[in-house]
C-alpha cells in the first residue's frame, strides 16, 4: 500500500525559463570555478548547497556595519544586530507558512533541533513502554537521538518498512501507529531515496491516538513549500545551509503550548529570566531555547537566502527540480550497470538520485567523477540502517538545486559512461 | 580534482581489481577475520590456511571499493607461501607506506609500490589498509589463542 | 585573602605604539563608521568583538571558493573544505599552548561548550551529595548549568565569595573545596569585574581532592596567552565572536581521556561510527562531540582571527589593554558620582571596567554615551548573582580590545561629564 | 544613535527623575504591588490608601532608570486624588500608548503625553510600564482579595 501525491503541473509559461537559470547560476559565485580545466559541476546539494552573492555579502555586511551582540543592548548597533536577527525569524515564521515568530527557534542545524527535542520534550515525556515511530529511511540525526532515548527509557523504537521502490510501505501502520505511540519522528523528503513522505495523512494519524509528530524537513524545506500547519507537525526541523544560507544555522518549529512546557535546552545568558544562586526562570518564548550568544551574523544572513528563494518562488523552484529529475533518471536509466534507488515518478519525490553500478563501489564513482569536476556525494549518506534495507553497502548519490541545468546533467552522464570504459567495464 | 586519476587507479591496481586473486574458498582453515570499514561500507572476510609455520593459502572476500579489492588481491598474492613472520613483515611495511612513513619495500614486491599512489587520496588510504589491517589482526589473536578478529581501519576517520 | 598575579611589564620598545594601533584601527571596516555624525566608539568588547577584514574576507572567500559538506567528501570542494575546517583545529590546539587537537571540539560558543560538559561529563559523574563549587563571579553560562545539574542531581552548589575589592575569597577555601568536591567551574576572567582568577593554583588543590576542573575562558582566551596544560584545568571553554572571529564558534578543550569515557551530546551524523536500528557506535574524538553538519565557515574564518591575534602577539595585546585600562580606570575614578567595581590593579584584571554613577542607573548611562556614538553595555551582564553580591541593581561596563585608543577613553570620559550635567546632577 | 535624546528625556521627565512625586510613606495602606523587570534590575514598590473609592494616597519608591523613576512618579501624581475607575481607565491608555496602540489621554493629563517619546528606544518601554503594570495587577489582586502582587514587564523580553 502506498500512497502518492497529487501535483498539478506549473503551465510551462511560468516555468523557469533556461535563460533564467543563467541568471540564477550567475549569482553564485562558486560555480564559476574552474578546477583543473573542469568548470565546476556541483551535483552534492543534499549535502550543501551553494551561497548566492546576496547571502554571502549579507554576512560581510553586518560584520561590516551592524556587528554587536543582541538583545539587552542599549546601543545603536546592538539595536540593529537584534533586529535584524528578530527580523529573520519573523521571516522564517511565514516562510514555514505562517506560524508565530515565538514558535521558531534559531539552532545550528537540524541535527541540533532534533536533540533538542529528545533532550526536552523526549526527556519530559517518554516512558518506559511507549512507542516511537520512525521510518527506515531516516538520517542519522533523526534516528540516533530516538534510538538513544528508547533505551535510556525503555521505550520502543518501532519503523515503518518501505516498499522496494522507496515509498513507505503503510500495509500495517495500524499496527505501528498505536494508541501507546508517544512520537512520530519522520523525514518529510529522504535524502537518499528522494521519497517525499505523506506527513499530513500519518500526522493525521499519529494525532489520533494523542502521540506528538516530528518532521525531518531538512531535505524538504529547501525544495518544497512547506506550511507546517498543513502538515499538522507539531515539530520541523530545518538547516539554513541546504537552503542557500550560511552554516551553522537551522530551525526548529515547535508548537507553542509544547514548546512551553518543555524544560530548555542550552541553559546560560539569554534564555532565563531570573538568576540565584539556588534557584532560575526561564525567558519567555523563543529565547529560552536559545541560550548563548547565538550565530547572529548568519541567522541575519539566512533572511537572504529566504528572500532569494522566495523570489524564485518555491513552485517554480520544484517544477524546475522535477523536470530536472525526471531528464536524469532517463538519462541515467540508459546506462548499462547503473541502479537507481527510490521513487520514478517525479511528482513523489526530490532531486536527490542515489544509484549504485553493479560493478563499481560508490567511491570509485564519485572518485572519478571528482576528476571531471563533478561533485557528487557516495557512501551511506548518515542513513546506514536504510542502506541495509536496501542490501547496498553504500550508493552515489547526485542531488540537484535550482541552479542545476542540463547541461549538468549531460556531464554527469556522459561521465558515468567515461568511467565504465576507464574502469574496463 | 584531487590528484590525477592515474595516480591512484594504476594499471597494476586495475589488474588486480579486475581479477581478484584469492577468491577460492578453503576447505580448512587456520583462522580467519573479518575487517569493515562502515563508513564505506567495505567489508572484508579473510581466511588463511597455515603450515609449518608458512601461509599456505588464503581468502579473502572483498565488498568494496576498487582499492579495497585490489589491496586485498595483492595481500593475497604476496603473503601465499611466505613464512608468517615475513608474511608479517610485508603488511607492516604496507602499512608504514601507506601512512607516509618512509618505508622500505623487499625488491621483489614492487609490485605493492603502486598502492602509494593511494597516499593522494588521503580519504581512501583507509582503504588500502583494510586488508593488511585484517590479516595482521587475524594473525595475532591466532598466536595468542583468542578467537576471531574484528578490524576497522577508520580509527582516525 | 588575595592571591596577586605577578607581571613582568614589556619593555617600552615592544609595546605597540599609536601607529600600530592605527594601523589595527584600519583593519576593522566597523570603526570607520559614522552614526549620526559621531565616529563609532566601540567599548562593548566583553559582549562581542569587532572583526579585521581577513576575517570578514575568509567568510566569503570561503563560500565563493570552497564551500562543500566536509567530512566523507570524495570531491575536491569537500576534501578542501574538510581541510580547512581541520586546519583550524590544529591552530586552536597549537593557540591553547598544544593540546592535542583531537581535544578540540567546535560547539557553538562558551554557553554550549559548557552544557556539553554539564549533558555528558556531569549527568555522568555527579552523584547525590556531591559537591560542585563555582564563584560568586560566575557568568550565567557557567552558573545555570551547575545550578540545574545539582538540583537534578541533588547535589551540593558551594560558592567561593568575592572581596569587597573584586578578587576571589580564598580564607575558607580548605572549606569550601574539599575531598567531596567533584567539580570546580571557574571563570579565568570575570566579564563584570575583569578580575583574572587564579585557575592555576585553585585547579591544583581541586585535583589534589581528585576533582575535575572547567574553566570558562570566554572573557580570559581573547586577552591572555592561554596554556590550559600550565592551567592544568581539564575542560576549557570559549567563544570565537569574543576574540575577533565570527559569530556561532565556540572551543571545548577537554582532556582525552575524560572526553573519551564521556557520552555523546547531539546525536545524528558524524559522530557515529555505526548504526543499528537497535545499536550505535561512536565515531573517535574529536567527531563524537561534532553531530551534524557544523558551522563550516565561520570555524574556516575564526583560523583568520586566531592568526591575526598571534601576529599581534598576546603579550603585546595584553601590555596595550594593561596600558589602556590604567589609563580608563584612572580618568574614570575623577570623576564624581563614578565608582568602579572590581581590581584597581591592572595586572590583576582585564579590560572589562563595570562602573555605576552614585545617581543613574546603568541605563540611562548607555543610553545616554549611545547619543554620543559611544556603546557600552550596562545591565546584569548576565551575572545577576553577582550584582546581588555587589548590591548594584546593575552596573554599566565598558570594556577595551586591542583596537582601543585613549582617543576612545578621552571621548568616553567627556561624555560622561556631559551625562552628569545633561541629567543636572 | 536610536533617536535623538531629548525624545526621550523631555523636560517633564527630567523633573520627575530629579524630583519623583509619591515618595512619602503611607502609615496605613489598603493595598501594595511589587513590580520588578529582572533584567534591568529594576525594582518597584507600590502601596495605597484608597477612600471612599478613590485614591487617597499613594506611595511609590522605584530603584530603576530615569525613565522608570519618571513614570512612576507620573502615575503617583496622576492618579492621587482620581476615582478608582477613572485611575484604570488612564493606566489603560498609557499602557497602550506605550505599546503603541492609537490612545487617546484625557486633555487635563497631557503631562503623560511625554512618555510617548520612550516609543522610538522600543527597550526602555518596558521601564515606562513598570509602574502602571504594577499598580493596574495590585489593584486587580485587590479587588479580587488576593493578597500583594507581583510583576514584570519584561513578558515578552
Ligand atoms: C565570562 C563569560 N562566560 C561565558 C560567556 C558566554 O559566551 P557565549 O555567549 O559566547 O556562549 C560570556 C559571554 O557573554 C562570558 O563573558
Ligand atoms: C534528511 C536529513 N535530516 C537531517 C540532516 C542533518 O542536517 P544537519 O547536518 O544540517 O544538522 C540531513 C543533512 O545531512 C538530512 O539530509
Amino acid at each position: 500500500m502506498e500512497q502518492k501525491i497529487q501535483n498539478e503541473p506549473l503551465p510551462l509559461r511560468s516555468r523557469l525559463t533556461p535563460i533564467e537559470i543563467e541568471r540564477i547560476r550567475a549569482d553564485f559565485p562558486i560555480l564559476e570555478q574552474v578546477i583543473d580545466g573542469n568548470r565546476l559541476i556541483y551535483l552534492d546539494n543534499a549535502a550543501t548547497t551553494q551561497k548566492p552573492r546576496v547571502v554571502i555579502n549579507a554576512i560581510s555586511d553586518y560584520y561590516r556595519k551592524y556587528n554587536a551582540n543582541i538583545h539587552r543592548g542599549l546601543h545603536y548597533l546592538s539595536e540593529r544586530a537584534t533586529e535584524m536577527y528578530e527580523h529573520t525569524r519573523e521571516h522564517a515564521a511565514r516562510f514555514l507558512g505562517g506560524v508565530d515568530p515565538s514558535e521558531v527557534i534559531f539552532t545550528r542545524g537540524t541535527t541540533e533541533a532534533i536533540n533538542l527535542v529528545a533532550y526536552t520534550w523526549g526527556e519530559q515525556n517518554i516512558r518506559e513502554g511507549d512507542e516511537i515511530v520512525i521510518t527506515e529511511m531516516e538520517h542519522h540525526a533523526n534516528l540516533v537521538p530516538w534510538v538513544q532515548l528508547a533505551k535510556r527509557k525503555h521505550a520502543v523504537l518501532k519503523r515503518i518498512p518501505i516498499t522496494p521502490d522507496g515509498y513507505l510501505d503503510l500495509t500495517n501502520i495500524n499496527e505501528i501507529i498505536t494508541p501507546r505511540t508517544k512520537l512520530l519522528a519522520i523525514s518529510h523528503m529522504s535524502n537518499v531515496l528522494g521519497t517525499i513522505n505523506h506527513v499530513a495523512d500519518l500526522a493525521a494519524k499519529a494525532h489520533e491516538h494523542g502521540a506528538v509528530v516530528l518532521a525531518d524537513g531538512a531535505q524538504a524545506a529547501p525544495h518544497l513549500a512547506v506550511d507546517v500547519k498543513a502538515l499538522g507537525v507539531d515539530f520541523y526541523a530545518l538547516s539554513s545551509h541546504k537552503m542557500l544560507g550560511p552554516t551553522g544555522v537551522g530551525i526548529l518549529y515547535g508548537r507553542r503550548d509544547l514548546l512551553q512546557e518543555m524544560p530548555p535546552f542550552n541553559l546560560g545568558g539569554e534564555m532565563i529570566r531570573e538568576v540565584r544562586f539556588d534557584n532560575v526562570t526561564w525567558a519567555d518564548l523563543p529565547y529560552k531555547f536559545e541560550g548563548g550568544t547565538p550565530n547572529i551574523a548568519d541567522v541575519v544572513a539566512f533572511d537572504a537566502a529566504l528572500h532569494y528563494l522566495e523570489e524564485i518562488g518555491m513552485d517554480r523552484l520544484r517544477q524546475h527540480e522535477m523536470d530536472l529529475t525526471r531528464y536524469t533518471i532517463e538519462q541515467l536509466s540508459a546506462i548499462p550497470g547503473i541502479e537507481i534507488q527510490g521513487p520514478k515518478e517525479v511528482e513523489q519525490r526530490g532531486g536527490a538520485i542515489s544509484f549504485t553500478d553493479a560493478d563499481l563501489h560508490p567511491h570509485d564513482i564519485s572518485t572519478y567523477l571528482d576528476a571531471k569536476g563533478i561533485a557528487i556525494r557516495a557512501g551511506h549518506h548518515c542513513a546506514q540502517p536504510l542502506m541495509r534495507v536496501l542490501g547496498k553497502i553504500a550508493t552515489a548519490r547526485a542531488s540537484i538545486y535550482v541552479y542545476n541545468n542540463e547541461a549538468d546533467i549531460n556531464a554527469l552522464i556522459k561521465a558515468l559512461r567515461g568511467m565504465r570504459r576507464y574502469f574496463g567495464l | 580534482m584531487s590528484a590525477p586519476l592515474d595516480d591512484m587507479y594504476r594499471d597494476i591496481i586495475m589488474d588486480h581489481f579486475r581479477s581478484p586473486r584469492g577468491r577460492k574458498q578453503l576447505p580448512v582453515v587456520d583462522f580467519s577475520s573479518n575487517g569493515r570499514n562502515p563508513s564505506c561500507g567495505d567489508e572484508l572476510k579473510l581466511q588463511v590456511k597455515l603450515e609449518d609455520g608458512i601461509v599456505k593459502d588464503i581468502y579473502i572476500d572483498c565488498q568494496g571499493c576498487a582499492i579495497s579489492i585490489a589491496s586485498g588481491s595483492m595481500l593475497a598474492e604476496t603473503v601465499k607461501g611466505k613464512s608468517i613472520a615475513e608474511a608479517k613483515r610485508i603488511a607492516e611495511v604496507v602499512k608504514q607506506m601507506l601512512k607516509g612513513e618512509n618505508a622500505e619495500l623487499p625488491n621483489d614486491l614492487e609490485d605493492l609500490d603502486s598502492l602509494q599512489g593511494v597516499r593522494k587520496f588521503p580519504v581512501r588510504i583507509k582503504c588500502a589498509l583494510l586488508a593488511w589491517v585484517t590479516f595482521m589482526e587475524g594473525l595475532e589473536d591466532y598466536e595468542h589463542g583468542h578467537g576471531e578478529g574484528n578490524v576497522t581501519t577508520e580509527e582516525d576517520k
